[in-house]
C-alpha cells in the first residue's frame, strides 16, 4: 500500500514543567560552585552517594552527613555517542561515562572530554575501562551539572 | 511560575506522526468535500459521527457509511474564558455538543456567530435544542477544522 | 497460597509499522484475536487491565480512556498498570492477582505500543531525571552499551568473544523470527552481516538492536474453575517476581544486576524450580540488545557469571539447544514496548500449550518469560507451565 | 476471599512542597512505616499510584518514585490512578501471597502546568483535542445539562464549594484554606460558563501512604483496623458525545461496590462519604448516582443540610478535591479520609456521628469516564 493510503497527522506535544531541586540537591549545586563534589553518607550502611540523597534508598533512613569526595575517579563504563536524536543536549560525538569517584560508593554519570573525540579508534586508546579521570571545572558556574565541564583522562 | 525556591525548568516537547487509519481518513476526506460522514451499526442501528471502525456499543465492525446533514441541535455547551498553556483557540469561545440530524451521539465542535458581549442574549440563543449548522472553512485540509464552527440557524 | 490462575487465550497483532490503522483499532485487533483464541466473548470478561509505555511514546495521556471501547472495557472495571519497559509483564501480574484475589473470574490484559507515532529514543531520554543524568543520556542504546561494557570488563570477557556470541544471538533470533508470523523483522542475517552492520554505540551495531514496532498483545487470565470449564489446555501461572533498583544509574551494580537476579529467584521459588537450565524447557527473555541477553542468562541462573558467551557459543540457547531462548525471535525482532513483556508471556503460554506453530519447541512444559524496564531499573519474570 | 484492612495512614501537609518529588515522597512513606513500626524490608510489597510524564515531566513515573516509596529490591508495581493502586494492593493480600502492602500515591501539582492542558492530552489528536475538549470543558457542559434537566440552580452547585472549603478549614492536610461565601463563589470568574473559578479544584502537591494488611496481620498491627468491604469500578465511552453525561458509570460502579458490601440502602447504611468532586456540581450529581438521594434531587439534598459536617450523611468532611487536588493521588486521599473517620482520628474534621461504614470515591476522565467506589467499614 502506498504512503498516501496510510494517512498520518503530524503534531507536537509540548508541556512545560518546573521541578523543585529541594534542599539536598540545591546544596549539591551550591558546592559545585565552590568546585567541591559533595556526597552524602548513610550512617547505617556507610555508603557515600553522589549525587547526594536526603535518604538512603536501601536503609530508608535520613542521610544527613555531607562528605566531600575526590574529584578523581575510575571509569566503570563508558559509551561513545555518535548518533543524533531529538532534543539532545550535548553536541555529538560525546562520551557518556559512569565514574566511581574516590571515596564514594556509587557510579557518577558525566561526560569524558578534553581529548580529540573525532576519531573513535584513537578515543579507545585514551579512554579505558578502569582508567582514571579527573573533573575539569567550567569557568562560569550556572548551578547545574555542567558546572563540572567534563572529566578528562589522568595522564 | 516564578518560585522562591530553586527549580529546574524542564520542557518536554516531542514530535509525533499519528496514523489516522482508514475510517478516520475517509471521514476527514469527507469533510474536505463538505460532507459529514458517519457509520451505522448493523446490530444496534445507531449512527455515530465521527465515523467509527467498530461500534462502541456492540464491538462489531461498522461497514455501512451514511452521510448526515451538517445541521443539528445543541445538547449542551460552555463558554470558555479560561486561558491555559497550549490552548487551541484564543478565548473567549464556545465548545458545544451537537446532535447532528440522523445521528445517535453528540458531536463536539465550536459554536460561533454569536455576540458574546450580550451574554444573556447569547444564552437565550443557545437554549437546549437550539438549531445550528456547520460553517465550512474556505481552505480545507481533511481535518476537523475543515468545519470552522457551527452557527445558529435563524 | 491463594487460587490457581491460568492463561486461557492470547492474541497478537501483526507487529511492525502499522500506520495502516489508528491506535485504538490496533488494540482491538489483539483483543479480538485473544477472545477468539479463548472461545469467549466480551460478556465473559470481568475486568480489563491495560498497560502502555510512557504517554510520551504516543503523545496521548492515560490511554485507558482512549482505548475504553477498543480494549473491551466498556462498563467494566479497569486497571491501568505501568512500569516502563517491564509494563507488559507487570500487567500480566496484575491480571494474575485480580483473578487470584477472587474478585474476578476472567480478566483481559492488554498491552500495546505504537512506536512509529512518536520518537522512541527521545521518549526514553525523558525517563532520565532532568537534575543530573538526562544531559548525558543517549536513549536506550547508550545505557545498554554502558552496561554491556561494564559486564565484559568485570568478567574479563575478551571483546572478540563477546562480539562473536552477540552476533550469534542476533543470527539465531532473526532465524527464529522467520517462524513467527507476528514478528516485525523477518529476514535472515549472517554472522558477517551483524559484525559489519552500522555502529549504533560501539560495540553495539544495528543488528544488535531491536526495532521500534507497532503492536498489541492481549492475554486472558482465568480462575482454576473457569479455566477447566472453558479451556482444553490452559497455561498455568507457576511463579512471578518483580524487582526494582535505585533510580539513578550507577548506584546499583548493573553487571550483576540484582533486580533481574532476584525477580527470577522469586519466581523460581514460587514455581519450585531449582535448576533452571535443566528444568525450564524454553525461555522468552526480553532482549532488546544482544549483549544484554547474555547478562540475563547469568542473572536467571542459566549459566555461571561471566560464562554466558561460552554457553552461547556452545549453542545452548539455540532452538535445538538445551534451553531454547526466544523461539519467537524475541524482542530483538519485535518491540512494541508496552506490549513486549506481555508478548513474552503470551509466547511462553503458547509454548507450554503446544500452540506455537512453526516456532513450537517440542514437548515444552515449563517456560520463563521476562521483561526489563526503566534505565536498567526493573525486571519482571513470570513462569508458566502446562500442569497445575 | 481474605479480608483486608487499612492499618496506618500518612499524608503530606497539603501545602506546596519545596522539596524535590523524591524527598517529598520519602518523608510520607517513612512516616507511615514508622507509625506501623515496620521497616521497609518487612513490608510484603509496594504498589504506588502516580500518573506519568504529564503529571511529572518524567516518563515512567515509577522509575523516579521507586526510591522514595521504599521499594529498592522489593516486589512492587504501579497503577496510574491511586484508587486502582489501592485495590491492586488489596488484591495482592486477598490472593494470599502477601500479608502487608504499602500503597502510596504522589504528585507535585505545583511543578506542572494546569490541569486543563494536561487533561486535554486525554483526547485523541484528531478530533477531541483540536476542538478544545478537556476535563473542565466537559464538566461545564455536564453542569449545564444537569441544571437544565433537573432545574438545579447555580447557587445550589456553588453551595458545594462553600460547604467543602468550609470543611477544609478544619483539616490540617488540606491545601486551600479559605472561607468563601455563596456570593464569593457566584462572583468568581466564569472560567467555563456555567462553571466558576471557585467551583473548580486547584492543583495541589500531595503524597499519601497507606499500610494495608491481612486480617491476622492487621490485628497485630493495630487495634483499629478499617476493613475493605466493597469495591466497584466501571468505565464509560471515550467520546463524551457517545454518552448521556448525566447517566454515567458511577451507578454501575456503586452497584458493584454495594453488592460486594451487602448494602441495600446506601443512604441509611453509609455514615460518611468522601466523594471526588473536581467540579462543585459533580458532588451533587455523584451523590445522586451513589444513591444518597433520588435522581435530580441533588439540589434539594444540599439545601437540606444533609451532607454538611453535622448532617445525617456528611460528604467530604475533609474539604474534598475542591480543597486539595493532588490529581493522581486524590483517590487515595479519599480512602485515607474515609479510614480516618472510621478510626475516629480525623481530629477537628471528625464528623459528629459514629462512623461504622464510609464510602470513598474516585473519578477521572472526561465528565467522569471512569469511576471507582470503595466501601470501608469498622
Amino acid at each position: 500500500m502506498t504512503r498516501e493510503e496510510h494517512r498520518i497527522v503530524k503534531g507536537q506535544v509540548m508541556v512545560p514543567y518546573e521541578l523543585a531541586l529541594g534542599r539536598t540537591w540545591s546544596n549539591f549545586y551550591d558546592y559545585l560552585k565552590e568546585e567541591k563534589i559533595m556526597g552524602k553518607k548513610c550512617r547505617k550502611c556507610e555508603r557515600v552517594l553522589v549525587p547526594p540523597r536526603s535518604f538512603c534508598p536501601r536503609c530508608f533512613e535520613d542521610m544527613d552527613e555531607w562528605v566531600e569526595v575526590s574529584q578523581e575517579g575510575v571509569v566503570e563504563t563508558w559509551v561513545y555517542v555518535n548518533m543524533p536524536f531529538f532534543a539532545q543536549e550535548i553536541k555529538i560525538p560525546f562520551i557518556s561515562a559512569q565514574i566511581r569517584l574516590d571515596r564514594s560508593d556509587s557510579g557518577f554519570i558525566h561526560q569524558i572530554a578534553g581529548i580529540d573525540l573525532s576519531d573513535f579508534d584513537r578515543v579507545r586508546e585514551t579512554v579505558k575501562l578502569g582508567g582514571r579521570v579527573k573533573a575539569v571545572w567550567s569557568k562560569e558556574k550556572k548551578g547545574n551539572i555542567l558546572d563540572i565541564a567534563y572529566f578528562e583522562p589522568v595522564k | 511560575m516564578a518560585k522562591e525556591y530553586r527549580t529546574i525548568r524542564n520542557d518536554v516537547a516531542l514530535p509525533y506522526q499519528w496514523a489516522l487509519g482508514k475510517t478516520w481518513a475517509k471521514f476527514f476526506d469527507g469533510l474536505k468535500e463538505e460532507k459529514i460522514l458517519g457509520t451505522k451499526c448493523s446490530q444496534c442501528g445507531k449512527v455515530f459521527v465521527p465515523a467509527r471502525t467498530f461500534c462502541p456499543e456492540c464491538f462489531i465492525d461498522m461497514a455501512e457509511w451514511v452521510e448526515v446533514k451538517p445541521e443539528g441541535k445543541v445538547l449542551t455547551w460552555t463558554l470558555v474564558r479560561a486561558k491555559y498553556y497550549g490552548q487551541v483557540k484564543e478565548p473567549p469561545y464556545i465548545v458545544a455538543t451537537i446532535q447532528l440530524e440522523g445521528t445517535d451521539c453528540g458531536f463536539h465542535h465550536f459554536i460561533g456567530g454569536i455576540d458574546l458581549a450580550d451574554f444573556k442574549k447569547a444564552r437565550q440563543k443557545l437554549k437546549r435544542g437550539a438549531k445550528v449548522k456547520a460553517v465550512w472553512s474556505v481552505e480545507k485540509k481533511a481535518e476537523i477544522y475543515d468545519i470552522s464552527q457551527f452557527v445558529p440557524i435563524k | 497460597m491463594g487460587k490457581a490462575v491460568a492463561i486461557i487465550g492470547t492474541g497478537q497483532t501483526k507487529h511492525g509499522r502499522r500506520s495502516d490503522v489508528c491506535y485504538p483499532d490496533l488494540v482491538r485487533e489483539a483483543v479480538t484475536a485473544a477472545l477468539e483464541d479463548a472461545g469467549i466473548t466480551l460478556k465473559d470478561i470481568d475486568g480489563v487491565v491495560l498497560g502502555t509505555m510512557p504517554s510520551m511514546m504516543e503523545g496521548v495521556s492515560s490511554t485507558h480512556f482512549y482505548f475504553a471501547e477498543a480494549m473491551g472495557a466498556l462498563r467494566k472495571p479497569v486497571m491501568k498498570v505501568e512500569t516502563c519497559g517491564s509494563t507488559g509483564q507487570s500487567i500480566g501480574h496484575c491480571g494474575f492477582y485480580w483473578v487470584a484475589s477472587g474478585m474476578a473470574d476472567i480478566v483481559l490484559v492488554v498491552g500495546s505500543e505504537k512506536m512509529s507515532e512518536g520518537d522512541g529514543q527521545a521518549t526514553m531520554t525523558t525517563v532520565f531525571d532532568p537534575f543530573f543524568q538526562r544531559t548525558f543520556a543517549a536513549g536506550a542504546p547508550g545505557v545498554f552499551t554502558m552496561q554491556s561494557m561494564e559486564w565484559m570488563y568485570r568478567f574479563n570477557i575478551p571483546e572478540e568473544k563477546g562480539r562473536e556470541a552477540a552476533a550469534m544471538i542476533s543470527v539465531s533470533n532473526h532465524d527464529n523470527a522467520m517462524d513467527n508470523p507476528h514478528a516485525h523483522i523477518r529476514m535472515r542475517v549472517t554472522m558477517d552481516d551483524v559484525k559489519n552492520a552500522r555502529i549504533i554505540t560501539y560495540p553495539v551495531r544495528l543488528l544488535d538492536v531491536c526495532p521500534a514496532s507497532d503492536g498489541a498483545c492481549a492475554v486472558i487470565f482465568a480462575s482454576q474453575e473457569k479455566a477447566r470449564r472453558i479451556c482444553r489446555k490452559p497455561a498455568w501461572i507457576k511463579g512471578l517476581g518483580f524487582r526494582g533498583e535505585e533510580f539513578f544509574y550507577g548506584e546499583s551494580d548493573k553487571a550483576i544486576w540484582m533486580s533481574a537476579t532476584q525477580a527470577a529467584r522469586e519466581a523460581y521459588a514460587q514455581a519450585g524450580i531449582r535448576n533452571p537450565l535443566k528444568e525450564l524447557d524454553v525461555a522468552e527473555v526480553y532482549n532488546p540488545f544482544t549483549y544484554q541477553e547474555m547478562i540475563f542468562y547469568e542473572c536467571f541462573g542459566f549459566c555461571p557469571r561471566g560464562e554466558a558467551p561460552d554457553y552461547v557459543l556452545k549453542n545452548t540457547f539455540k532452538k535445538n539447544g538445551q534451553l531454547p531462548c526466544c523461539p519467537s525471535g524475541g524482542t530483538l525482532c519485535t518491540n512494541p514496548i508496552g506490549a513486549t513483556g506481555l508478548i513474552r508471556l503470551a509466547e511462553a503460554a503458547l509454548q507450554v500449550t503446544g500452540k506455537a506453530g512453526a516456532r513450537q519447541i517440542d514437548g515444552a512444559k515449563l517456560a520463563l518469560s521476562h521483561a526489563m524496564g526503566g534505565v536498567d531499573q526493573f525486571n519482571a519474570v513470570t513462569i508458566v507451565g502446562s500442569k497445575l | 476471599m481474605r479480608r483486608v484492612a487499612i492499618t496506618h495512614v500518612a499524608q503530606s501537609n497539603g501545602g506546596e512542597s519545596r522539596e524535590s518529588l523524591m524527598d517529598f515522597t520519602y518523608q510520607v512513606n517513612k512516616e507511615v512505616l514508622d507509625k506501623a513500626g515496620l521497616k521497609r524490608e518487612e513490608v510484603g510489597c509496594i504498589i504506588s499510584g502516580a500518573a506519568d510524564i504529564f503529571h511529572s515531566g518524567l516518563s515512567c513515573a515509577n522509575a523516579f518514585d521507586w526510591d522514595g516509596i521504599g521499594a529498592f529490591l522489593k516486589e512492587g508495581s504501579r497503577a496510574e490512578e491511586s484508587a486502582f493502586s489501592f485495590i491492586y494492593g488489596c488484591m495482592r493480600i486477598m490472593s494470599g501471597r502477601y500479608d502487608t502492602v504499602l500503597v502510596n500515591a504522589l504528585v507535585k501539582g505545583s511543578e506542572n502546568p494546569d490541569n486543563d492542558p494536561i487533561t486535554s492530552f486525554y483526547g485523541d489528536p484528531f478530533y477531541l483535542r483540536p476542538v478544545g475538549i478537556n476535563e473542565s470543558v466537559v464538566a461545564a457542559m455536564q453542569m449545564r445539562q444537569y441544571m437544565d434537566r433537573y432545574r438545579i440552580t447555580e447557587e445550589q452547585c456553588a453551595g458545594v464549594a462553600v460547604k467543602n472549603l468550609g470543611n477544609a478549614l478544619f483539616n490540617p492536610y488540606a491545601h486551600i484554606k479559605k472561607r468563601v461565601s455563596l456570593k464569593d463563589v457566584m462572583d468568581s470568574e466564569r472560567v467555563y460558563d456555567p462553571l466558576k473559578a471557585l467551583e473548580c479544584a486547584p492543583k495541589s502537591d500531595g503524597v499519601v501512604a497507606v499500610l494495608i494488611a491481612s486480617e491476622g496481620k492487621a490485628k497485630k498491627l493495630t487495634d483499629k483496623p478499617v476493613w475493605l468491604s466493597g469495591y466497584g469500578c466501571s468505565m464509560d465511552h471515550f467520546i463524551p458525545g457517545d454518552r448521556d453525561l448525566l447517566d454515567g458509570q458511577l451507578k454501575e460502579a456503586a452497584r458493584r461496590a454495594y453488592a460486594m458490601a451487602g448494602i441495600r440502602d446506601p443512604r441509611k447504611k453509609i455514615d460518611v462519604a468522601e466523594v471526588c468532586e473536581p467540579y462543585a456540581f459533580q458532588e451533587l450529581l455523584w451523590c445522586e448516582q451513589l444513591g444518597f438521594c433520588g435522581e435530580g434531587e441533588g439540589g434539594k439534598m444540599i439545601d437540606s443540610g444533609m451532607t454538611e459536617m453535622g448532617g445525617v450523611l456528611p460528604v467530604n468532611p475533609s474539604g474534598g478535591v475542591l480543597a486539595t487536588n493532588p490529581y493522581p493521588a486524590r483517590g487515595l486521599y479519599r480512602i485515607v479520609e474515609a479510614a480516618l473517620q472510621i478510626k475516629g482520628q480525623a481530629g477537628e474534621h471528625q464528623v459528629g456521628k459514629k462512623v461504622k461504614t464510609a464510602l470513598a470515591h474516585s473519578t477521572h476522565g472526561f465528565g467522569g469516564q471512569c469511576h471507582s467506589v470503595i466501601i470501608l467499614s469498622a
